[in-house]
């Protein structure tokens, strides 16, 4: 009568490892605990390699250190090596790998099993589960490498019959996996396969190539499904839990992402119902479009939480949308969490002489705050977020740079100085004098579109909801 | 029971002591209402109007035939003799301690009730004209200062230029004071305030103004709400410690009084030259000898560059509703006054209530 | 009860978890949060490893667990790496 | 080769249960889903009685349906016709019952593998965990219940040396159950039974009357524990699920219970600390002593939110938080929801002549949306919730009631007479006037402490949150 | 992997569940869910059929069994049925 | 280069060209600025504050043997001779089309530019002093009417009854009058607003009021963000749609004008009499006409129980911010006017650019 547990320590060790990608997952939600949350990931997987190679079913180290040594030194020398900007490409790759790994170690397990032959079923239905998702995951991913590499265009490529071609190869998948299942013919086991890998190809395609995030993300869902059906034909639990983690949050997290693009997670992963439908296109698809970026609440939050200095410039559309009052507390928001701000009011700004003015002291903002243009401009330089509330013609560097333009001579509050300049209006319409803004092309420059006060009041519950 | 409305014959006086809309009210609890024709004119209320409510425009004697006078100003002679023997004068009778006139009225048999001695408690807020007229003078004060003034009240940053905004300090916040702030605060400018009371600090920082806080070494709170007068020591030491306060100021509004006392002098002449040219002095204190050693009452003038206005009345330049709240007033006070009965109203023993009691000259 | 059906236990609470830890990330963690999950998703490796590792593989399947091993490993030191750089990026002057 | 699941079904059905008990929780945390979150959990149990009975371990079922017709007798009944008021003993005693059904279920199970001599050291461990919290859950109870019926006094009990004692019985019940692990000894079995039934009461005694409800929520924890040790033992998945379930999420409910209250959850649990150390007490302290309910922000949104009117009652604590601009934003978010709100302003309220008007309309709150003394009186009948900021003097019935108080006379708004009063101010300090205010008392107030700028803000937040 | 750990691991991954899922309760809901968790915490019901139900059980274990089936049927029964009365009383005027 | 700055002379007139702070900058550019003695005086600017800036006070001659003469009015015959020839003369000549004292001037040899000319674009945003003077007048306007007004702006609840807020009615939403709604709400009043330019809507809401729609089948838009003048069909109707509107206001205050046009009359004499006993009209187009029938330049009146302020130097009344912006504007202006070249301050040729151009008179 004594503890039997001791044998199980592999078992402890991968629960371990489950808890600290839980704990990843999770310390990823937020940018305070963002990196430790990457190390808790980096120590869940050491452990989980660990505990395998320890473990009885692993006898044969030797491919096993030649993989792996290769397959180290690439994937850190190209992590290392690639563009801040080649990024999602990156990912997209890394991607392709995990689908393809899953379907060699689907058909790895096979073989083994036939080997042993101890081929069941239940198996064989978990053995199909994992080549097709994985298989799916693989072409899908590489297609999204290439329209972000701009191998292929990056626009939706589109043909008729596309959605029923889709269904008809799943059908044929699935009818072949019960084939594959009941008999264990191989040859229904390859076709499968084969399948599953143009079914990945035609499912993505037809996404643009705006839409390739949520796609990846998509995609990531996929490969914890099939981590997670591998698991299921090697009876392993760790991959199990961490194949289901992945898998929904990896769902979950698309279908946030679609909801802060504004589009439906059914168009995206349909890739046609969605693009042929868009009519017309919302502001931030204009934006994109043009070269503009567009940002969410939490973007300006991230970057004004922390930051030193932040200048508020507010124009006209402050004063459409009477968004004084919420400026002010934001004001009181940022100031007690250390953040200088001020307000930065260009002599014309607004419609009336003072329009400004008469609005910030309505809502009781101190007038040692309020900087007129040849005080501030200096300032611009050591500002980290430059917040500009519905003004466009104001912070115009065209009326610097562009003879030609109507502001031409008139001078300007020098926001685009700062670090990050974030706009806060409805469109990409221009203001007073019809001229298009320059600054919205400049690199540190996003637009947040919407009412400016209904934004301003979403960065102020942002700002709550992140109370230090 | 009659009631008689005069018109106002002090010079510059516009209000009158009732509104056809209180008069309706009046009319409707069973008084007979008689006002003097034209009383109502210089506040915008015409005869018209009083007679649609139900009130009887009359000549100037009947109207002091009444049971009841109700004035807005002290009687002056001709008028303490005119109210008949047995009737009660109500009105600000603006007196303090002995007064030969109000004497006279008395012997006359002329039951004179002050409304300046209105107690300070809860139940007599409504009928507290003291407050509903300083109110109005506070906020008046402003607009006065402000059509004064050269200069913008609010910041604004032009095309032209920027104008900063004015720097105004009031000096007291009673009820008029606090009124002063929150409308000087509603022009935009920046406004700072100051009273002996220490308990106004809060206050003045519940209108979004800024305290000065001064240390004097003695409290200035004294009875009922009201200030007491300091000594000369701490006189001395205020002066001197608000001086510098004073010659940064734009405009300064100030309303110190003390009840029965000579209003405090707070602006010395040497503060006033050290002020800019273009500022602006209100001095609500004027009647009482002022708050400022240059003010002349019911005068204008500019010295060292500084104008000093020494208006006595301003309720009266907003005397269309500073005549509504005195009425309103005047109305919740005959409404504890008297008793309904099935024979009309019945004057209650005015000695039995404290409000009424302490309202009684001379007793 | 049979250890499928616990597997089947096991994976259902772990969508639970799934679902859950994700709500209320940060829009600017987005793109690293995929790299991150990405990274995880290299968990296959323990798979490639229990088949390459298997003493009875015969030479197919030896072929695909090394396959399946080096593709894997790439993910696993890529992704992790990259999702550190992206983060680092991220770091804020203060 | 075919799928083995049949024999299954049990195991599934299991799920599902568990499943509707995961939702059911989740239900139970919005008023929307409340009603049919509770469905849920009636479902599950349903579910899981049914598939236990059909089941082969369960054979006799005589005894056990006289036992379920009793239980369900006296639990319908007794469900039935309890007072509203009593609603928390009532929950305190079926929670005793949970933990000596536990305790009995341990032992019954303990019998049962003697007698089939199927006894090992792992289950004799996890017997032992089901024993103790089964047995500290129901003394516990039955202590909770006591105070709250009034058996026994609600003031915290305290005596030299407790929590020594405390320690001592602990320690002492973990050596029996190691002898009995190790050893099988009955007695051990029998007296470490003992003292935890002697630990619930010493542990639950100290802590006084107002920390009741985090009490139940923490031995509701502990059952739930007591559940899940069963199910180790008995080797039943859904009692382990759903013990976990419960253990973990009532811990969790007591945090937040105890956070909502600005109590430590150390305080309470270990009663004795708390109540010992206070020094003064907190607002909300001196308020339950004084009889007055204080509340949170969410209780005042929970009813704001879907209520037809809402009258706020501006005073001079308004003016001091500068909560104006709040207020107006408060309004807007309440607009939006279809409430309609008003604000009555009293004659006097504040410290000069118009003062709440002065910050009303700087912050922008449309005249025909404030309303006078006499105006609004006699809409406070019809009225859900009055919100009374920083206001106190202004709606104390003292001024009808109370002839000797300096304030009689003196007309008042009577917001006591809306459904929900709810009161922002700092403490139970009076105001101007210094009278203390009747209307604390009411049966329909409560007090929400904390500077009526911040809680305004507050409930801003929430309201936001609770976006439809 | 033994049932055992198996069961901890389903153990451990309902008790992630059970953190997640009750956060941002609204405080008025604090005491139905008190009561709900209560009724929900009666499973243990099914122990106690468990033990009474067993063929063998001797009578001290019958006995013991039926005491639990009767306690944890007052608590099944009971605690839904309150939870079921205090939102009835939470239904608000619409 | 010289400046001179004369003294105004017209009647009432209390600002200045320079002021000491301006004439500090324009000192620093290179400009020899001559300020006559006493100029600033009614402004509150004093000679030694010229002084001190750099400026020289010199006697009225001296000032116009300057090159560049500045000035707020338009000159007067004497003046106009005194410019000496090959000088310049700037101000707001107050002109439209044809005009004989301008034309002898230019005889003489003298370059005039009209300040009211500057074109609206822009560039030229920080020389314009018909906005920057229009600013001031709507919110001078706006204190003149609280001042003339017997009652309370604001809405106040108070325990002796409730001042209902002032119903103020803008009329024309161009500068002054987007500066006098501002300055209304600010002091609490409920204001509407009409204009006949489409656009105006969201500037009247973006000020917190409220605008008032019309029908009146045609656009009021005219050239340079000015109205133009409308059909005489449109203008009765429009007169016939505001009438309600107008009857209900207690405070109007009407800044309607159309470039070198009378100013559109929108308050008939029919509409004063359905007014309120005690309401305020303060007519800005007094000037041009006025936009009420009834309006008296320069007067205050009653009519009807209504009061009708006629003044028509609004930016006089704020004095010293109506020069510091005044001068602001013309050393805006004076920059683009000169190249600094060695050999001191050069004159460019005022034809080569487009503010300049249109400014000058006669060419
Ligand atoms: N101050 C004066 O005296 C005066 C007088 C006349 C003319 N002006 C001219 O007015 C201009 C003033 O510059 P400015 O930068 O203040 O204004 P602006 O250039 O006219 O730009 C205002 C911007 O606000 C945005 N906006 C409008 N409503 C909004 C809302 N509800 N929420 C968010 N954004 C909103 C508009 O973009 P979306 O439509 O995309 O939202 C617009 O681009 C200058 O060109 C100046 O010359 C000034
Ligand atoms: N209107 C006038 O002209 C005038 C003039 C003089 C006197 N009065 C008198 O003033 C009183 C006015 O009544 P009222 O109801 O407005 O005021 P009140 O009775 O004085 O009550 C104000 C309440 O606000 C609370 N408070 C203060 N600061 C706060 C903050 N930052 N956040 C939240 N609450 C805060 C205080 O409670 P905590 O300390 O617990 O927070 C206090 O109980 C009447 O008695 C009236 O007679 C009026
Ligand atoms: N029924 C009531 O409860 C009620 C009614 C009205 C006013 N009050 C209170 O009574 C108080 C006084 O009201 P008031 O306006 O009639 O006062 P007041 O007109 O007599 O005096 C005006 C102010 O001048 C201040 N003052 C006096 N000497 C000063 C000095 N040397 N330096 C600076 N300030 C000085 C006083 O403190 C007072 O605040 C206020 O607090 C008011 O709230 C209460
Ligand atoms: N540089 C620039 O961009 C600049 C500079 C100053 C002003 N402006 C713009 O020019 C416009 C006019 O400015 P202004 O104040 O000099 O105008 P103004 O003084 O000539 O006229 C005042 C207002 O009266 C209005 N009006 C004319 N006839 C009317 C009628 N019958 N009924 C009602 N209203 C009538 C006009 O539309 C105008 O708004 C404004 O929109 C202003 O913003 C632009």
């Amino acid at each position: 009568m004594e503890l039997t547990l001791t044998p199980n320590y592999q078992a402890l060790a991968y629960l371990v490892s489950a808890f600290l990608f839980i704990f990843a997952l999770k310390g990823l939600t937020h940018p305070a605990t963002a990196r430790r949350g990457n190390l808790f990931g980096m120590l869940g997987m050491v452990i989980a390699i660990a505990a395998t190679l320890d473990g009885e079913e692993v006898q044969d180290y030797w491919l096993i250190g030649i993989a792996m040594t290769i397959g180290a030194v690439i994937g850190i020398r190209v992590a290392r090596q690639i563009q801040m900007t080649a990024m999602p490409q990156l990912v997209a790759a890394l991607h392709s790998f995990v689908g393809m790994a899953a379907v060699l170690v689907a058909l790895g397990t096979f073989l083994n099993h036939r080997a042993a032959d101890e081929l069941d079923g239940l198996l064989m239905g978990e053995l199909s589960a994992g080549v097709v998702i994985g298989a799916i995951t693989f072409t899908g991913s590489v297609i999204a490498f290439a329209k972000l590499q701009g191998i292929m265009s990056g626009a939706p490529i589109k043909f008729i019959g596309q959605h029923a071609l889709n269904a008809a190869i799943a059908v044929l998948t699935i009818l072949l996996a019960f084939k594959f299942g009941t008999t264990g013919a191989i040859w229904a086991l390859l076709l499968m396969t084969l399948l599953a890998f143009v079914l990945g190809g035609t499912l993505i395609i037809p996404i643009g190539g705006a839409d390739m995030p949520v796609v990846i993300s998509m995609l990531n869902s996929y490969s914890g499904w099939a981590a997670a059906a591998t698991g299921f034909t090697l009876q392993n639990n760790l991959l199990i839990i961490v194949g289901a983690l992945v898998g929904f949050s990896g769902a979950i997290l698309s279908f946030i992402m679609c909801r802060a693009m504004n589009r439906s997670i059914i168009n995206v992963v349909f890739g046609g119902f969605g693009t042929s439908g868009d009519s017309g296109g919302s502001a931030g698809a204009t934006a994109a479009q043009q070269g503009v970026k567009s940002a969410s609440v939490e973007d300006a939050v991230y970057w004004m939480e922390d930051a030193g200095k932040v200048i508020i410039v507010p124009g006209y559309g402050m004063a459409v949308a009477q968004a004084q009052h919420a400026l002010k507390e934001m004001m009181e928001q940022l100031n007690a969490r250390g953040v200088e701000v001020k307000f930065a009011i260009h002599p014309v700004a607004g419609r009336m002489p003072g329009h400004m003015n008469v609005l910030l002291a309505e809502a009781d903002i101190p007038y040692d705050q309020v900087l007129e243009m040849d005080e501030v401009n200096s300032e611009f330089q050591s500002t980290d977020v430059a917040l500009v509330v519905g003004a466009n013609d104001v912070v115009n560097p065209a009326a610097k740079e562009d003879k030609s333009s109507p502001i031409y001579g008139m001078p300007i509050l020098e926001a685009g100085k700062a670090r990050q300049v974030y706009f806060l209006k409805r469109s990409m319409r221009p203001g007073y004098s019809g001229v298009d803004n320059l600054l919205f092309y400049q690199e540190n420059t996003s637009l947040i579109f919407g009412d400016a006060k209904d934004t301003i009041e979403g960065i102020v519950g942002a700002l709550k909801g992140t109370g230090h | 029971m009659k009631l008689g409305i005069p018109k106002e014959t002090i010079a510059g006086e516009r209000r009158v002591a009732t509104t056809p809309e209180i008069a309706k009210k009046l009319v409707a609890t069973g008084f007979e209402v008689l006002v003097e024709q034209g009383a109502g004119a210089a506040a915008s209320f015409t005869d018209e109007a009083y007679a649609a409510a139900g009130a009887q425009p009359v000549a100037r004697a009947d109207c002091f035939n009444a049971d009841i006078v109700l004035k807005v100003r002290r009687p002056s002679e001709e008028e303490a003799r005119a109210v008949r023997a047995g009737a009660h004068y109500i009105s600000l009778v603006e007196s303090c301690g002995e007064d030969a006139l109000l004497g006279r009225m008395r012997e006359q048999g002329v039951t004179v009730l002050a409304m300046e001695r209105m107690p300070r408690i809860s139940r007599a807020q409504s009928m507290d004209a003291l407050s509903s007229q300083s109110n109005i003078a506070g906020y008046r004060a402003v607009i006065e200062a402000a059509a004064c003034y050269r200069r913008f009240f609010p910041m604004l940053m032009t095309s032209a230029g920027s104008a900063k905004p004015a720097r105004v300090l009031v000096l007291g916040v009673g009820v008029a004071g606090l009124q002063a702030i929150a409308t000087a605060r509603r022009l935009g400018a920046d406004v700072f305030a100051y009273d002996v009371r220490p308990e106004t600090k809060e206050q003045i920082r519940s209108l979004g103004a800024k305290p000065i806080e001064l240390d004097l070494g003695e409290s200035g709170a004294g009875e009922g709400g009201y200030a007491k007068e300091l000594s000369a020591e701490a006189k001395a030491r205020q002066q001197a410690l608000l001086a510098d306060e004073l010659a940064k100021a734009h405009v300064i509004i100030t309303t110190a009084l003390i009840p029965c006392r000579p209003a405090p002098e707070l602006i010395t002449e040497a503060v006033v030259e050290r002020m800019r040219a273009g500022s602006i002095i209100i001095d609500l204190a004027a009647a009482n000898g002022g708050n400022c050693k240059l003010t002349e009452p019911d005068q204008v003038i500019e010295r060292h560059g500084v104008t000093i206005v020494g208006h006595t009345n301003y309720p009266s330049m907003v005397a269309a509703d500073a005549s509504s709240f005195y009425a309103k007033n005047l109305s919740n006070l005959l409404e504890i006054m008297v008793d309904k009965t099935d024979a009309g109203l019945q004057l209650k023993d005015l000695t039995a209530d404290e409000i009424t009691k302490a309202m009684l000259v001379g007793d | 009860m049979s250890e499928s059906i616990l597997a089947l236990y096991v994976f259902i609470l772990a969508c639970f978890i799934g679902y859950y830890v994700i709500w209320g990330v940060t829009p600017s963690l987005h793109t690293p949060l995929v790299a991150l999950t990405n990274a995880i998703s290299g968990i296959v490796l323990v798979g490639a490893l229990l088949v390459t590792g298997n003493p009875d593989a015969g030479f197919f399947a030896s072929l695909m667990g090394f396959l399946a091993v080096l593709l894997a490993s790439i993910n696993v030191f890529g992704g992790f790496l990259v999702t550190h750089r992206m983060l680092s990026m991220f770091k804020k002057k203060k």
